[in-house]
């Protein structure tokens, strides 16, 4: 057997493998297995590529896997779960970059027009990638404001750049011995990726994250037809297939098209007055105590602020000492709560929640009428009522979860400041929701120092 | 370009593939599938070794071992981190 | 035999994407799937054509000719009779 | 453009449209369009193939089109909805054979060991998938017996005949100039594939015909890989998958393993006997009627016996005078009932009852208890208690509809004989069973007719 056999017969043993680790991250007993065997996948994959007759010189390659492979163990290792927006955003952003680099490299004098427009396309999405999620981890991380950034003629400067990379990529294709036009085409993709994340506000992130994840699948996808390689692209396909499902999702989740998140964010249609009718009723941390010790079912909604306030191990002791009480409590999951999809999820996996005990928004609302408290711990706009109530409102038709038809409603935040989407949230005047105002840890502390 | 017949087909089973695949997973692990999609993109690996390895220090080469450097932490880093997320997801056992 | 790694891959991810698809098919359409599937499987006809149309009245032309008259019967009965079936399926109206 | 990837393009794109296809045969409501966008794909695929340079006449094509499609159209129209079966075994061996001759024409002096191997797969893929569909067609039309042919020493014979084949497989990939290894195998094929499916039973047919339909796919598969056509790899793949699907959802309905089905019917567990207790309680259609008359919920069971009696239409009229006597009536169809998997969804809805009318038979199970009366119209062992209650049956474990948890159970059947696994059906003597015996077309005309 010739070793270009070999390396053959070794991606397509990686990418069944990659598709069997997919199929097994559909349900979480599986999952863990799974991500192993797509790992394994991926050794073996490398293995096949190191086989390959061209490479005379191992050192830099070793070097090169040394010092990377030793950064991202560190960096996952080291990170928070708090965290895993920014993290994913950044590794997304060192993908795009290896794509752009791969897709350079492989320009040779020889390159018919084929690969130089495969090539174009892989240093593009890559330059795109990469800048789009620096951009995005930026924000993520607040290193830089998360606000959207507009300004006057932005529109202008946008068209521009992108005829000057369809331009740019054009004359290189036409002229690919003269590197000016590449350079071009590199120089405008990081630019562009730069243009297109500042206008979409911190909150959307996620959205974006998620659509540069697909590209940077893309990007290898065009490499992997720049060098004629298989591997990349069947991996590229999946990663890029991940990617917008995911989008679809979240956009579905908040009632948005995709050109909505990426083109306007929320700020401008914020200026609406929904009149709300009713007052707002603070309650102590002890009288909370005094409603939650009689009541026999709980359910929890979690949101961003619980990520904030590092909250949810906090969260698992209150749900033990309910339960010891005689308390059925349920989690009930919005799939855009938090800054990611899954966000909450992972947050209370982390703090030993059975992930049987977190219901989806369609499982909890059903049952929401038999629940005798609701505890919102740092949601808002997912479970804000003038989603379904008011038609004037910009979330109206996004589904929510309907903790209003619980018996009593806590709601948990520091102030009254509204959510994400920066509109009024009426569930906090409902008759029966009460505040219970300061940070998400510190009140959920003191109720279980109540407790114990 | 010979060959490139065979790449459109293998793209097209593939998106195909991938799109009914994903659709499968619950939203519980969402956060886990985007971060192991995310080390399955550092699959530009396998592209980067063989430019980073031919042995002459020209251009492509040190743009190889670079890509090769960003795809490892991609993929060390990628792959780590989900498995430490799964390792949190249990079910209730009493 | 260039070509033939690529030929496995466009196996394993149609036979991968085969399960997903079939899997979905729920029973009521078992019938209609068993001869649409065979259908398709006269796909044969494609590889026959070449075969049939050389021209030189050999061997290897006739059984490319056999190939697609038989070929050619499963792809139009099957579609036929499938589509027959599939017209009888009606949801209530009332 | 060359015609030369025009001819690709089109096999990709055809390709697309089969999957699409598939993926719309997942819903009753979208299957026709389903159906026809994967005819649209094999249109696609003709046209693209014959763009092929190395075509210079077209006579012959186009003559072997007009006649082979001439017979698949007037076949498909004649054939009567309860002759399917044997409809789908014929069509499969056609596929079958031509797969062998594909792989046969692909020989040339030239061909290399790969070549080689791949010829010989679809040789003797097709030629056991042509003559073995050939024996099903030949057991579902009662055109030879339908019973299992079994002789002494049969395992020896086949065993030899596998041998010849391997060593008449070998020997022609060593001497591919001498066409006496070609005509050994393809003899040797065509004879396995009788005698694999002789001594299997006539009812067991759907499971073999499902197989023998993966078979056809995995020929074209193979021939594909002989003459290096991707269209023919994707397409037979899916097949492949398909028929291996189905049959695995046969066997698990049946309790059976696939081993069990191939290499031994019923036929030698028979001989066991169940102790039944109780009376046999006949009813005449007048009595039967006036039990229907006062019913307010009914469920049909229908079997094999209704395509027997083809008693579709008339049931469908009954249907139609109970409902109009404001009774609700459902069907539960069991996953087996009948000769092949759909086998009655088909048949009713040829009789124009709506398809969310047929209940799987875990829908219709729990609600069994709140029916009146249940007419099992030509079914037997899909109903037979013994599966659930009698540890040494041959049947135990495999799922049936428990008619016995309705108010009344009606069996219409022609004698007491017993279905096709052989055994008796507890079911008759129970009490609240009452046989209806005749022809069920005519038992059922006679409940109509009393109706109106
Ligand atoms: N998850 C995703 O994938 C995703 C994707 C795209 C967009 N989004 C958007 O993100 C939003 C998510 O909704 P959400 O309800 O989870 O969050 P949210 O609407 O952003 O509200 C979070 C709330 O938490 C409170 N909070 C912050 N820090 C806190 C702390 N330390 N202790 C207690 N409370 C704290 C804040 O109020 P105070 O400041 O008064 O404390 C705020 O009202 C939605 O608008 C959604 O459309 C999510
Ligand atoms: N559907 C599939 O895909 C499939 C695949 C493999 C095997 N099978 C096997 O096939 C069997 C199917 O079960 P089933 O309950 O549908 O059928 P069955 O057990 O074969 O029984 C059919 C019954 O119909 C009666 N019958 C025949 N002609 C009739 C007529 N003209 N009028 C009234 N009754 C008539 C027969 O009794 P009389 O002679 O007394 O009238 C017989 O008892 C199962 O054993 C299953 O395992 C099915």
């Amino acid at each position: 057997m010739t070793t270009a056999l070999m390396t053959q017969l070794g991606y397509v043993v990686s990418a069944g493998l990659f598709i069997f680790g997919l199929k097994m991250l559909g349900s979480p007993a599986t999952a863990r297995r799974g991500n192993m065997v797509s790992a394994i996948g991926m050794l073996v994959a490398i293995i096949a590529a190191l086989l390959d007759q061209g490479i005379v010189d191992f050192t830099w390659i070793a070097a090169g896997m040394v010092v990377g492979g030793g950064i991202g163990a560190i960096a996952a290792r080291a990170v928070a779960m708090t965290a895993m927006p920014e993290m994913v955003a950044l590794f997304n952003g060192l993908g795009g970059a290896a794509s752009l680099l791969v897709g350079w490299a492989a320009l040779s004098p020889d390159a018919g027009i084929f690969t130089l427009v495969t090539i174009v396309l892989s240093i593009l999405i890559g330059g795109v990638t990469l800048t789009g999620s620096l951009v995005a981890y930026g924000k993520l991380s607040e290193t830089i404001g998360s606000g959207a950034v507009t300004f006057s003629g932005q529109q202008i400067v946008n068209s521009l750049v992108v005829l000057g990379i369809l331009g740019g990529a054009a004359m290189f294709c036409m002229n690919p011995a003269d590197p000016n036009w590449l350079y071009l085409v590199i120089g405008l993709a990081l630019l562009f990726g730069i243009m297109a994340v500042i206008p979409i506000g911190g909150a959307d992130m996620p959205v974006v994250i998620s659509l540069l994840n697909s590209y940077s699948g893309l990007a290898a996808c065009a490499a992997g037809f720049a060098i004629n390689n298989n591997a990349l692209i069947v991996a590229g396909s999946l990663v890029g297939a991940s990617g917008i499902i995911l989008t679809q999702i979240m956009c579905k989740a908040m009632n948005r098209s995709l050109s909505n998140v990426l083109f306007s964010g929320f700020a401008n249609v914020s200026s609406e007055e929904t009149v709300v009718e009713g007052e707002i009723k603070p309650i102590s941390v002890e009288d909370a105590y005094y409603v939650l010790e009689a009541a026999t079912n709980v359910a929890i909604i979690p949101g961003y602020g619980m990520a904030v306030a590092q909250a949810q191990h906090v969260v698992k002791e209150l749900t033990e000492l309910l339960e010891n009480n005689g308390c059925e409590v349920n989690f009930g999951i919005h799939p855009v709560a938090g800054r990611m999809p899954g966000h909450m999820n992972v947050l209370l996996a982390e703090a030993d929640v059975p992930y049987d005990q977190l219901l989806e928004m369609d499982e909890i609302n059903p049952r929401m009428e038999m629940v005798d408290v609701a505890i919102v711990i740092g949601a808002n706009d997912v479970v804000n009522p003038a989603a379904r109530e008011v038609e004037s409102s910009p979330i109206y038709g996004m589904p929510v979860i309907n903790v209003a038809d619980a018996r009593t409603v806590f709601v948990l935040k520091r102030s009254m400041a509204s959510g994400f989407a920066g509109i009024e949230n009426p569930l906090f005047y409902k008759d029966n929701t009460r505040m219970l105002f300061g940070d998400a840890k510190e009140s959920i502390g003191g109720l279980v120092r109540e407790f114990s | 370009m010979s060959g490139a017949e065979y790449l459109l087909f293998i793209l097209m089973l593939s998106i195909f593939l991938g799109f009914e695949l994903i659709n499968k997973v619950p939203a519980t692990l969402h956060t886990p599938l985007m971060s192991g999609a995310n080390a399955i993109s550092g699959i530009t690996v396998v592209g980067a070794v063989a430019l980073a390895g031919t042995g002459n220090e020209n251009v492509a080469m040190w743009l190889g071992v670079g890509a090769v450097t960003l795809a490892s932490v991609n993929v060390v880093g990628g792959y780590m981190v989900t498995d430490r997320m799964l390792g949190f997801f249990k079910k209730k056992e009493d």
